[in-house]
């Protein structure tokens, strides 16, 4: 049995843990003078591991890479001060877990002084930084979080940077759909934000060309095996098959087809156009030869550019001048990048909102390798769509050709696939 | 006919997902320690397959032979170097649920550093592509081939655990750990053993999930562990049998909620272990203990 | 007959008559944590860290409840935590009702899913706790379903910027503290306490002692599982956007369990030294070490288990055996 | 008194307990090669302790324990098993395993061809045994469990057979079959026994006996010299006796 005086010591001893404890997080933040800062404090979290991992990391090399690019130069231009001031990183590890990403975020905001809040990858991730970006009147440079939640009438400290809202994704995929007159369409989405808000609008879509699909169900974000889904697909006799999930779904899903040896007019997935390299090593060459993707850059290409370097001279540098080396986060993380740039380098007055004012006044009028920038009232990304993506065999592996729309095609749809 | 394709998947992943919690099971039974690592091994042994394939052009089924010594050797380490020393705690049972969620946190860690994030798979024509017929359906032979290892692995385990005398053992600590010690049964020893075997029934799960689940990435062990779990305690704890009946309901509620309603296919296998559970509290093959 | 047996059977009297001194400790145990945290947030504003600490310090509290004092181990607490932070969402989403009734509300789902879940404490050991977590798991699939969006909003998650208030937030999370302190004092103290630990200790002899085995833990479930929804209702408030799956997540339960565990289940300080010091040391590392974070944390529990495995508060208890 | 010889086994001042909590103090006990000795004591009073740590299954705090003159207090259990100290617990059996199989487990370790031969044997020697061997040992009576327990003790032909309490959740009838089957396995020039007990049934096979409370040794003696005793007679006698 414990004694009351040792429970008051207790007591006392925890009081004093939390003290020691709770100063020894807030020790390391640099204050700004008046004036010029001593440098631009990027805020940003990645996912070391978990299941956002493989998104998150080489978006957050795209960042670095920029960061690098900049410091090397001498720093990020604010024309605030109308000089170069170095840029420092503040980067903590949330491994996946919202719980952690959102005291997290909170350290950026309160314990480390930064001038520029960056959330990780993703909707799941970014979603809480929104409430906090809000309350601390931080403008959050929302990298690749596309979620409906996210933005919202009465928010003003948020910014989409790379990717349009997903609920405009499937845009160009459902009307080459209508285009090709397939009128069999099969649809399998993930029960979660991103992807149902995707299958919404390929159903309203078609609706509109009169075709309703023969099979349009959510299956939980979990799930990993397709085998029987695909054989229930298949009784439904579709000449095109949909399946809108995250990388980790589109994998499992391509193998199953493989596995059953089904074969459809039209197989298409979110995420091989992301994440091409990873996903071509897991379901392997024959698994992917003429599905259709997103097309993202660096596969459709703007080397014409106000911001930056042009998607070429990023794959020079960046990867070494082969594209295999470079992903699509990797582009989205640089790109966040252009647009901090494009936010200090315009904006008259270096307060958050001062920021968001120059960024919706280059809204419409500022290309970067990600494509035009363009912002809805809030703040929401609706620039470049997502053009139609088929990937085609080749002696070595796929590539991948934009073929819808046809105004931005480099190459001809194969339909129905051999 | 989707009901009777939803059938045959639902047996031979049932025999899959028998085969993955398996290890956990008799792990559980000889040492009653809840190695909550397991999902983290049926990982590393994904990531053994990947690496074999990709480097020598292993096929996946000679794998499943290879990793049984390295898993043995495991097994041993662990339970000499951690788990002898939980077993003798206050609550092994629990604390062991601790220590090894710690564990499953490094070698998460460990194989983030050592395999990177990104998923690893081999491509499925390994076992061909053309699905085999059975009852007029089409089975993808992987299927097929992941679901015979089970057996075999079942098979083989039976005959250990029921006709070998350090099976015969095995059976008596997991029936009564001290009149086990009482008739000179050595428990580390068998203990050790267990949990090499365990290890290495996970492993070898592991590298069939590449062909099941597709793929494999270091984050898939929480899930992983978490099936394992509800399949063992629909079977019955300590019951090898019990754990392939409880896969193979686990398996055909999954298969038959994706057949007929899939977005309930994430609710339905444990709704249906909820209920399984209040109807027979000791899972379907379960010795009936007596309690108060 | 176990020794806690015969005391309950010698009569609660022995509560009643408690010295002034352990009342003086038992209203400090209550008071002070609370104080602590308040003063916290006055010279450390990452203020979501703290709360989301005395979210856990609750959690931890209440998983004391059941486990600690019943030996039921659920490992689907987070279900509760979960069904607390819908709970409050369509509270102010359907009934408008004002914040701090949805939060009550939400403590009010908490309990409501665990008298429902209620027969699961006929399983005993691991049989129990893997299915609360099937308990859990399955009402996360049914809060996430896209055919419930119409209720839930399914798996666009929730939007609570309409009640947001982070201070507000923050002292409702400083009086959950004090609650939960103060149930884990009570139970305890009083005489359902010793009823509780009487059936953990031989239920049989329990029950020929008079003590209702059943309702006693059917209690101490309900109590467990409140405390878990109003930390569930006031984290929801606290980031007030969320996807079902960030209040679902599997890993709170196990940091909650580790927390208790970590500080010695049963004990009154045990839990909220855990969730304090773990919780706080799982941060420091986050913050100074994002890299080699999971690794140092998963090695850090091992040595833990390794070398303190009956919690943290052993080392005093043996200090003071020796001292005898 | 056995001379130094013979004696099967020689306990000196022995202690043990669990945790925090001794339970046996200082305690003595000889038993003769061939001897059988019961040790008498209620419940709590630290019988299955003593067994344990006899055993290794609860290390020795203090004292000693030759075995045939061989000091075994450091050793393993599996390794005083092998000398030849075999014992039945309250339970007695592996209820999940079958009781052919008990009796295999009664002798792990011994070669195949000598363990299937002992077992008949002593199928012989418990008939009732024989009769249920296939089943699972969970399905048998209480009584019938006691015997399968008995025979998987001797299965390892045991210099010392060791029971604790196998009167115990037994009715009477059954206890007097136990008692029986031990006296048979006494004419059969067997092993050594020990027996703890609260029963006085088992005293027709008690050579000696000692009587222990609160963990400490009260009593030593034959038979006739414990009903002497007054005040033990009155404690064991009078309360069971009928």
């Amino acid at each position: 049995m414990l004694i009351p005086r040792t429970r008051t010591v207790g007591l006392a001893a925890l009081s004093a843990l939390l003290t020691v404890g709770l100063a020894a997080c807030g020790a390391a933040s640099t204050t700004a003078s008046s004036g010029a800062p001593k440098d631009i404090v990027i805020g940003t979290l990645y996912s070391g591991s978990g299941s956002f991992a493989n998104s998150s990391l080489p978006e957050f090399q795209g960042l670095k890479f920029w960061i690098s690019q900049e410091n090397a130069g001498g720093g990020v231009y604010v024309k605030a001060f109308n000089k170069k001031i170095p840029i420092k990183l503040v980067a903590l590890n949330d491994q996946s877990s919202t719980t952690t990403a959102t005291t997290e975020y909170e350290q950026l905001v309160t314990q480390d002084n930064i001038n520029i809040f960056v959330p990780d990858f993703g909707s799941v991730l970014t979603l809480p930084a929104v409430t906090i970006a809000q309350e601390h009147h931080m403008l959050l440079f929302d990298q690749t979080a596309t979620g409906s939640p996210l933005f919202t009438p009465g928010n003003q400290y948020i910014v989409l940077c790379d990717l349009p809202l997903s609920a405009i994704w499937p845009d160009p995929l459902a009307h080459f759909i209508l285009a090709q007159h397939i009128s069999r369409v099969a649809i399998l989405y993930g029960a979660n934000d991103f992807d149902a808000t995707q299958a919404a609008t390929v159903k309203s879509v078609l609706a509109q060309g009169g075709v309703t699909p023969v099979y349009y169900q959510a299956v939980p974000t979990a799930t990993t095996s397709y085998g029987t889904l695909l054989h229930d697909i298949a009784a439904t006799n579709p000449q095109a098959v949909l399946e809108l999930g995250y990388a980790s779904n589109d994998i499992p899903f391509l193998q199953a087809v493989q596995q059953g040896g089904y074969h459809f007019g039209m197989v298409a997935t979110a995420f091989p156009g992301q994440e091409f390299t990873l996903i071509e090593n897991a379901v392997g060459k024959a698994g992917l030869s003429y599905t259709y993707t997103y097309g993202v850059p660096p596969y459709i290409k703007f080397n014409n550019v106000s911001e930056g370097l042009g998607t070429n001279a990023f794959i020079a540098k960046f990867g070494h001048g082969n594209i295999a080396n470079v992903s699509f986060e990797n582009v989205a993380g640089y790109n966040t990048g252009l647009i901090i740039q494009a936010a200090l380098g315009h904006a008259t007055k270096f307060t958050q909102l001062g920021m968001r004012a120059a960024l919706f006044a280059l809204s419409g009028h500022f290309t970067t390798l990600d494509g035009a920038f363009k912002l809805n009232s809030e703040g929401g990304q609706v620039g470049e769509l997502l053009p139609l993506a088929q990937l085609f065999p080749t002696a070595t592996g796929n590539e991948i050709k934009i073929v819808y729309p046809s105004a931005s095609a480099d190459h001809a749809p194969v339909y129905p696939a051999p | 006919m989707l009901w009777l394709f939803a059938l045959i998947a639902g047996v031979l992943f049932g025999l899959y997902y028998g085969l993955a919690a398996l290890g956990l099971n008799l792990i559980f039974g000889v040492m009653r320690m809840v190695n909550l690592a397991h999902g983290d091994v049926i990982m590393l042994g994904g990531f053994a397959a990947v690496l074999l394939f990709d480097h020598f052009g292993v096929n996946p089924l000679i794998t499943v032979l290879l990793v049984i010594p390295p898993s043995l050797l495991v097994g041993y380490l662990t339970y000499y170097l951690l788990g002898r020393r939980v077993q003798r705690s206050r609550d092994p049972e629990m604390m062991s649920l601790v220590m090894f969620f710690g564990v499953s946190q490094v070698i998460e860690a460990v194989a983030v550093i050592a395999f990177g994030n990104n998923e690893a798979s081999i491509t499925s024509a390994v076992f061909g592509t053309r699905p085999f017929s059975i009852a007029g359906q089409g089975v993808p032979g992987a299927w097929l081939v992941s679901a015979g290892v089970g057996l075999v692995a079942l098979v083989l385990l039976f005959l250990y655990l029921y006709r070998t005398s350090l099976g015969r053992a095995t059976r008596a600590i997991m029936s009564s750990p001290d009149e086990a010690r009482a008739v000179g049964v050595n428990p580390d020893r068998i203990s050790a053993l267990t949990f090499g075997i365990g290890v290495g029934l996970a492993a070898i799960a592991g590298i069939l999930s590449l062909f099941m689940i597709g793929g494999t990435t270091p984050s898939e062990g929480v899930d992983l562990t978490v099936t394992a779990f509800a399949v063992i305690v629909l079977g019955g704890l300590g019951s090898p049998m019990g754990t392939f009946l409880g896969g193979i309901v686990f398996g055909l509620a999954l298969m038959f909620t994706q057949t007929y309603a899939p977005v309930w296919s994430g609710f339905a296998p444990f709704a249906i272990l909820l209920v399984i559970m209040l109807l027979r509290p000791t899972g379907l093959l379960g010795r009936t203990v007596r309690s108060v | 007959m176990s020794s806690v047996a015969q005391r309950l059977r010698e009569g609660a009297g022995a509560v009643g008559r408690r010295p002034r001194r352990q009342m003086v400790g038992d209203v400090l145990l209550v008071v002070v944590p609370p104080a602590g945290f308040l003063v916290a947030s006055l010279v450390y504003n990452n203020q979501l860290l703290l709360l989301t600490m005395m979210v856990y310090v609750a959690l931890a509290q209440g998983l004391n409840v059941i486990f600690g004092f019943t030996g039921y181990l659920p490992f689907g607490y987070v279900g509760f935590f979960g069904a607390g932070a819908y709970g409050t969402a369509l509270s102010v989403h359907f009934l408008h009702a004002p914040i701090a009734l949805a939060v009550l509300l939400g403590g009010l789902a908490g309990l409501l899913v665990a008298a429902l879940l209620s027969p699961l404490l006929r399983l005993t050991g691991a049989y129990f706790a893997i299915a609360s977590l099937a308990a859990a798991e399955a009402l996360y699939y049914l809060i996430s379903n896209p055919q419930l969006t119409a209720v839930t909003n399914g798996p666009y998650g929730v939007n609570l910027a309409s009640v947001y208030n982070s201070g507000a937030a923050y002292l409702a999370a400083v009086v959950l503290v004090g609650v939960a302190m103060l149930c884990v004092v009570w139970v305890r103290r009083s005489h359902f306490g010793m009823s509780l630990r009487a059936i953990r200790a031989d239920p049989l002899a329990a029950r020929l002692a008079g003590v209702n085995v059943v309702r006693a833990r059917t209690f101490a479930w309900l109590i467990s599982a409140t405390l878990a929804g109003l930390a569930g209702a006031i984290y929801a408030w606290a980031v007030s956007v969320f996807y079902p799956e960030a209040v679902f997540d599997l890993s709170i339960s196990v940091f909650a369990i580790v927390f208790a565990l970590f500080g010695g289940v049963g004990t009154v300080l045990g839990p909220l030294l855990g969730a304090v010091i773990l919780y706080g040391v799982y941060n420091y590392i986050g913050v100074s070490q994002p890299q080699d974070f999971q690794l140092i944390y998963g090695v850090l529990i091992v040595l833990i288990v390794l070398f303190l495995p009956n919690g943290l508060l052993s080392i005093r208890l043996r200090r003071l055996w020796r001292g005898r | 008194m056995p001379d130094q010889v013979d004696k099967c086994l020689e306990v000196r001042g022995l202690g043990a307990g669990y945790g925090s909590l001794q339970v046996l103090w200082d305690f003595d006990l000889e038993i003769g090669a061939e001897e059988s000795v019961v040790v008498l004591g209620p419940n709590g009073a630290g019988k299955s302790t003593l067994l344990k740590a006899l055993l290794g299954l609860l290390p020795a705090r203090t004292g000693s324990i030759s075995f045939f003159g061989r000091r075994i207090e450091g050793l393993r259990t599996s390794q005083r098993v092998r000398a030849g100290i075999a014992y039945m617990s309250e339970v007695g059996i592996f209820p999940e395993l079958s009781v052919e199989e008990n009796l295999l487990m009664g002798g792990y370790g011994l070669p195949r061809a000598r363990l299937r031969r002992r077992i008949e044997e002593l199928c012989q020697l418990f008939p009732e045994v024989a009769r249920t061997r296939r089943g699972p040992a969970w399905k048998l009576s209480g009584g019938q469990r006691k015997m399968v327990g008995v025979a998987k003790a001797l299965v390892a032909d045991p210099r010392l057979l060791v029971l604790d309490e196998p009167s115990a959740g037994l009715s009477p009838v059954y206890v007097s079959n136990v008692v029986e089957a031990l006296a048979r396995t006494r004419r059969e020039a067997g092993p050594a026994l020990l027996v703890v007990e609260q029963n006085m049934k088992f005293l027709a096979v008690a050579q000696r006996v000692y009587v222990i409370e609160g963990g400490r040794l009260r009593f030593q003696g034959t038979v006739p010299e414990l009903e002497a005793d007054d005040s033990l007679r009155r404690a064991y006698f009078g309360l069971q006796g009928a």
